[in-house]
């Protein structure tokens, strides 16, 4: 009885719909604490983001529409949807490919942005858990995928092998980021934060490593086509 | 993109924005500090509210209140599920090798609380969204002087969206009509099409809608005009005495 | 009863997910190797109509018929009904995806899992069939707007359907681009194809369409031969159209009794040899 | 000697930073109050001719007239120049950037600098001669095409430039909608507005110009009054252009000796005032 229980939820973990926004923390899950401490660790980021948009604005006034586009760009992107590997569909997060597009520091302001819409548009996330959000996918995310890109460049990996790592270890380290948020917001009963962190991370590495692998993948074909121009 | 649809055509459209919002954020602040049974009155609040008074079908609204439950089961699931050290403690429980796995009262407690207070949140959240425009939010946020370089980036980005999604669809229809997604491998390449072109596609848009607004005198600021709207003194009374009957409820229950 | 319609709606209604109702209780009959042309205002429902026909909506009710049969929507008649019923879509600045025109024209044979050799062989038939191999090679986001629109007709004439349907295909295009179009399009009727088009252009239905309906709404307001349907003014006028210029004419010379003809000219040639 | 030119184009050439020569060498003289139309095949370099015409762009070699002064391209001239030359593009979706119709017609007037009540005043007059008032509120993105397309033109009208260009302004759209699009520009004309579009349609652009140009390769072909520029059919061929059909009737009707007139009619009312 109890094995077929477990088995129920287990299942529930892998047909549940809409899976890949479930790394986007929903509205009101975080206690208000956690919520200020995220928008307050994002903020130093989002400034300097700011900050690098703002010269780049100076130099180039044709900018601002281009990021306007670039947004929409990474929004529609997310909204679409990709066939897995496991048969059911996912969403792409766009961070790699935003990242190698458009560096990680206009990501952080892009990625804010995106974040905003899909909780005000598709209730994808949510307001109070913006910060944290935005400090896994635009922030953690952007900056891993765009580290990983030049890393493997800058030994001479081929460009392939570069974008496949960038796109699938940015969203994974999303995801432990995220992990990393819950678990601290929630350690466990017996254990605390570190058995918390593990069972987090136990969860998405179900779920989310095959979207990741997906990803690379697309993201992979993708920066292909767009060399051909 | 429902709910963008239904904020611009439910019957709470027109009323003021910033009562809205008051509304929506006050409610959430307090729902962090609500107990679980103020929190539950509150979801019905807003259920009524935007079915009965902004005229929401109620099959779109549960039909979106679904959405995020896929997190809420999983994540809830994950902070209750705990190793044991003996199953007395315990309310369910199964042996995995040789460990006790199962729930205590006090997570049921914990996930009660929780599951109570995350759907509060997002009812208030929902509220705000199906009921006002995203234009509305963005003159608000122009009033409390958010810098204008994150406002002008929003107001593009919000426009360009339907341009951009047209496209996508546009495009994924093309493809779909010459069996594009029949197979999966068929469904990478298309994708893989559809992206890249449509990144083209919008650089070249950015390049041609920046030609139009100079042609129209822009010189690096989108100033609009704003929409001239009297903010309601009797909905700001009635905003803080629902606030009010909320927050007593709430310290009676807590006796 | 065997009938020579290839495509049919019978009783057809759609509506989208957001409510819109896009077609109301549409009857329509497609014969096989005649051209049809639908005439109606932007919004009339044109667009998903041809959706329909191609399986990538399914009616809300009433039923799509391809060689008689009822469509089913499994998986396999779907893939059928593609492969046999291809649509031109009206914007190829947006159509277009891929990179190179010979990567685009390939897609849909592709995707049928064709061999190489033989996606080679057809696509260098149908370059030769539009008059683009000078283009097969380049980028096409370098092309005209009109190498484009042949682009996107050769994606779906490269794919061989029973039908082809094209929306709004003339639009925007010079007279030399127009003239090729049809040439092409007059070339599959005669090859047997059968071929659907919409447009706004009331001198080219006249004169071109084998049977013309008349669509406003979401609903058929009027069908029939291209004389019957422009000769009632309240009816084209119902769907906002005008009468073509070539009838306009006959009438004021016919009032003057300068022509001696029963049958209206469809075109200028027709016109002069009607002269008395 | 003062003149009747409102915008003239002198010795222009232009070319892209990519090194694409776009204008070769272009006269152009657009009288003040008339219906100019500039006929070509895609690519002709018409759009660059605009944005030259606005001071987006600044001619490689030659010179830009406005009002019989060289334009001398200061913040102040320019700023001038594009307060007096409105373009309304062709694709409405890359020229509306606003959420809601009120602000995006609003987005021109207030770069000028204008008071907010004088701003509200005029986008109603502007609403009211478009006879858009009732989608004032309603969000960009919920407009048909053709609504777009109108808040587009209402965009330039609304800050009463003296010349208005129009790229290609029938497009896409039907019967109706083009025809209210004839009317706002009669009336601007009417109003002692300067008009110049591009398009692909003759029998409008000869019933309609008062003169007519025709581009190609960057090149200025031919000029002249559209009964002169359209008798001439090798050089309309030359542009991938056809005859307007009703000059084939009237030749055809002329050959027969069955009409009585010196001038080619412009439109089907003319001709049957030819009559014999």
């Amino acid at each position: 009885m109890r094995k077929i229980e477990l088995m129920i939820i287990f299942m529930l973990f892998l047909f549940t719909p809409e899976i890949s926004y479930s790394m986007h923390i929903m509205e009101g899950f975080l206690p208000l604490k956690w919520c200020v401490i995220w928008d307050l660790a994002a903020l130093p980021f989002i400034i300097v983001g700011a900050m690098t948009i703002g010269k780049k604005l100076k130099e180039n006034p044709k900018l601002k529409m281009l990021l306007g586009f670039a947004g929409a760009f990474a929004f529609v992107l997310s909204a679409l949807k990709i066939p897995s590997v496991t048969g059911s569909c996912s969403h792409p997060t766009g961070v790699g490919l935003g990242a190698i597009l458009f560096g990680p520091f206009t990501m952080s302001i892009l990625g804010l942005i995106i974040l905003l819409f899909q909780a005000l548009l598709l209730a994808h996330g949510g307001i109070t858990t913006l910060g944290a959000n935005t400090f896994s996918m635009a922030i953690v995310g952007p900056i891993a995928s765009y580290a990983i890109f030049k890393g493997i460049k800058k030994v001479g990996g081929p460009n392939w092998l570069a974008v496949f790592l960038s796109a699938f270890l940015g969203d994974l380290l999303t995801y432990v980021t995220t992990s990393f948020q819950l678990a601290i917001a929630f350690p466990a009963e017996r254990g605390g934060f570190a058995v918390s962190f593990l069972k987090f991370m136990g969860i998405f590495a179900i779920t989310q490593v095959p979207l990741a692998i997906s990803e690379g993948l697309l993201t992979v074909l993708v920066i292909n086509l767009l060399m051909e121009y | 993109m429902e709910i963008d649809s239904y904020s611009y055509i439910n019957r709470m459209s027109k009323i003021h924005p910033v009562e809205k919002l008051l509304f929506a954020i006050m409610t959430m602040l307090l729902c962090f500090w609500f107990d679980r049974y103020t929190n539950l009155l509150v979801v019905f609040m807003m259920f009524i509210i935007i079915v009965y008074i902004a005229k929401i079908p109620y099959k779109v609204y549960i039909k979106l209140i679904l959405i995020p439950f896929s997190f809420l089961i999983i994540s809830v699931l994950t902070i209750v599920i705990n190793v044991l050290d003996d199953k007395s403690v315990a309310i369910i429980s199964i042996k995995v090798f040789g460990a006790f796995i199962g729930i205590t009262s006090d997570g049921i407690n914990t996930a009660f609380n929780l599951t109570s207070r995350t759907l509060a949140l997002v009812s208030c959240l929902y509220f705000l969204t199906l009921t006002t425009p995203i234009t509305d939010i963005v003159d608000v946020l122009e009033k409390i002087k958010i810098p204008m370089l994150f406002l002008e980036l929003i107001q593009i980005t919000y426009r360009l969206i339907f341009v951009l999604l047209n496209a996508a669809k546009e495009i994924y229809i093309s493809q779909d009509s010459r069996l594009g997604y029949s197979k999966v491998k068929n469904g990478y390449r298309s994708l893989g099409f559809l992206i890249s072109s449509l990144f083209v596609k919008s650089y070249r848009d950015s390049q041609n809608l920046y030609l139009a607004l100079e042609a129209r005198g822009y010189k690096g600021d989108l100033k609009v005009i704003s929409k001239k709207q009297k903010i309601n003194i009797r909905n700001c009374v009635i905003i803080f005495l629902i606030e009010l009957i909320l927050i007593n409820l709430s310290l009676f229950l807590r006796r | 009863m065997e009938n020579n319609y290839i495509l049919e709606a019978v009783d057809v209604s759609f509506e989208y997910t957001d409510g819109t109702k896009a077609l109301d209780n549409i009857n329509m009959k497609i014969c096989k190797g005649q051209k049809t042309v639908i005439l109606g205002p932007n919004g009339a429902g044109k667009t998903t109509l041809f959706l329909l026909f191609n399986g990538i909506l399914k009616p809300k009710s009433g039923k799509i018929m391809f060689n008689n049969k009822e469509v089913k929507y499994s998986r396999k008649e779907i893939e059928k009904l593609r492969k046999n019923v291809g649509i031109v879509f009206q914007n190829p600045d947006i159509q277009i995806f891929a990179n190179r025109v010979y990567q685009e024209i390939s897609f849909g044979l592709m995707n049928l899992g064709m061999p190489e050799d033989l996606v080679r062989e057809k696509i260098e038939k149908v370059l030769m069939q539009m008059d683009i191999t000078d283009i097969k090679d380049k980028p096409t986001h370098f092309l005209s707007y009109g190498q484009k629109k042949s682009v996107s007709i050769a994606d779906i004439i490269v794919m061989e359907p029973e039908v082809i349907i094209l929306d709004e295909p003339t639009v925007y295009l010079d007279y030399e681009h127009v003239s090729k179009i049809i040439k092409t399009l007059d070339d599959l009727i005669s090859q047997g194809k059968t071929i659907v088009l919409s447009t706004h252009d009331v001198d080219f239905a006249y004169s071109w369409a084998d049977y013309v309906y008349l669509m406003k709404d979401g609903k058929v307001i009027d069908e029939g031969k291209p004389i019957d349907i422009f000769s009632d003014e309240n009816k084209i006028k119902k769907v906002n159209l005008r009468r073509p210029m070539i009838m306009d004419v006959f009438e004021i010379l016919r009032e003057r009794s300068i022509v001696n003809c029963n049958i209206i000219p469809k075109n200028v040639e027709e016109l002069k040899n009607c002269l008395k």
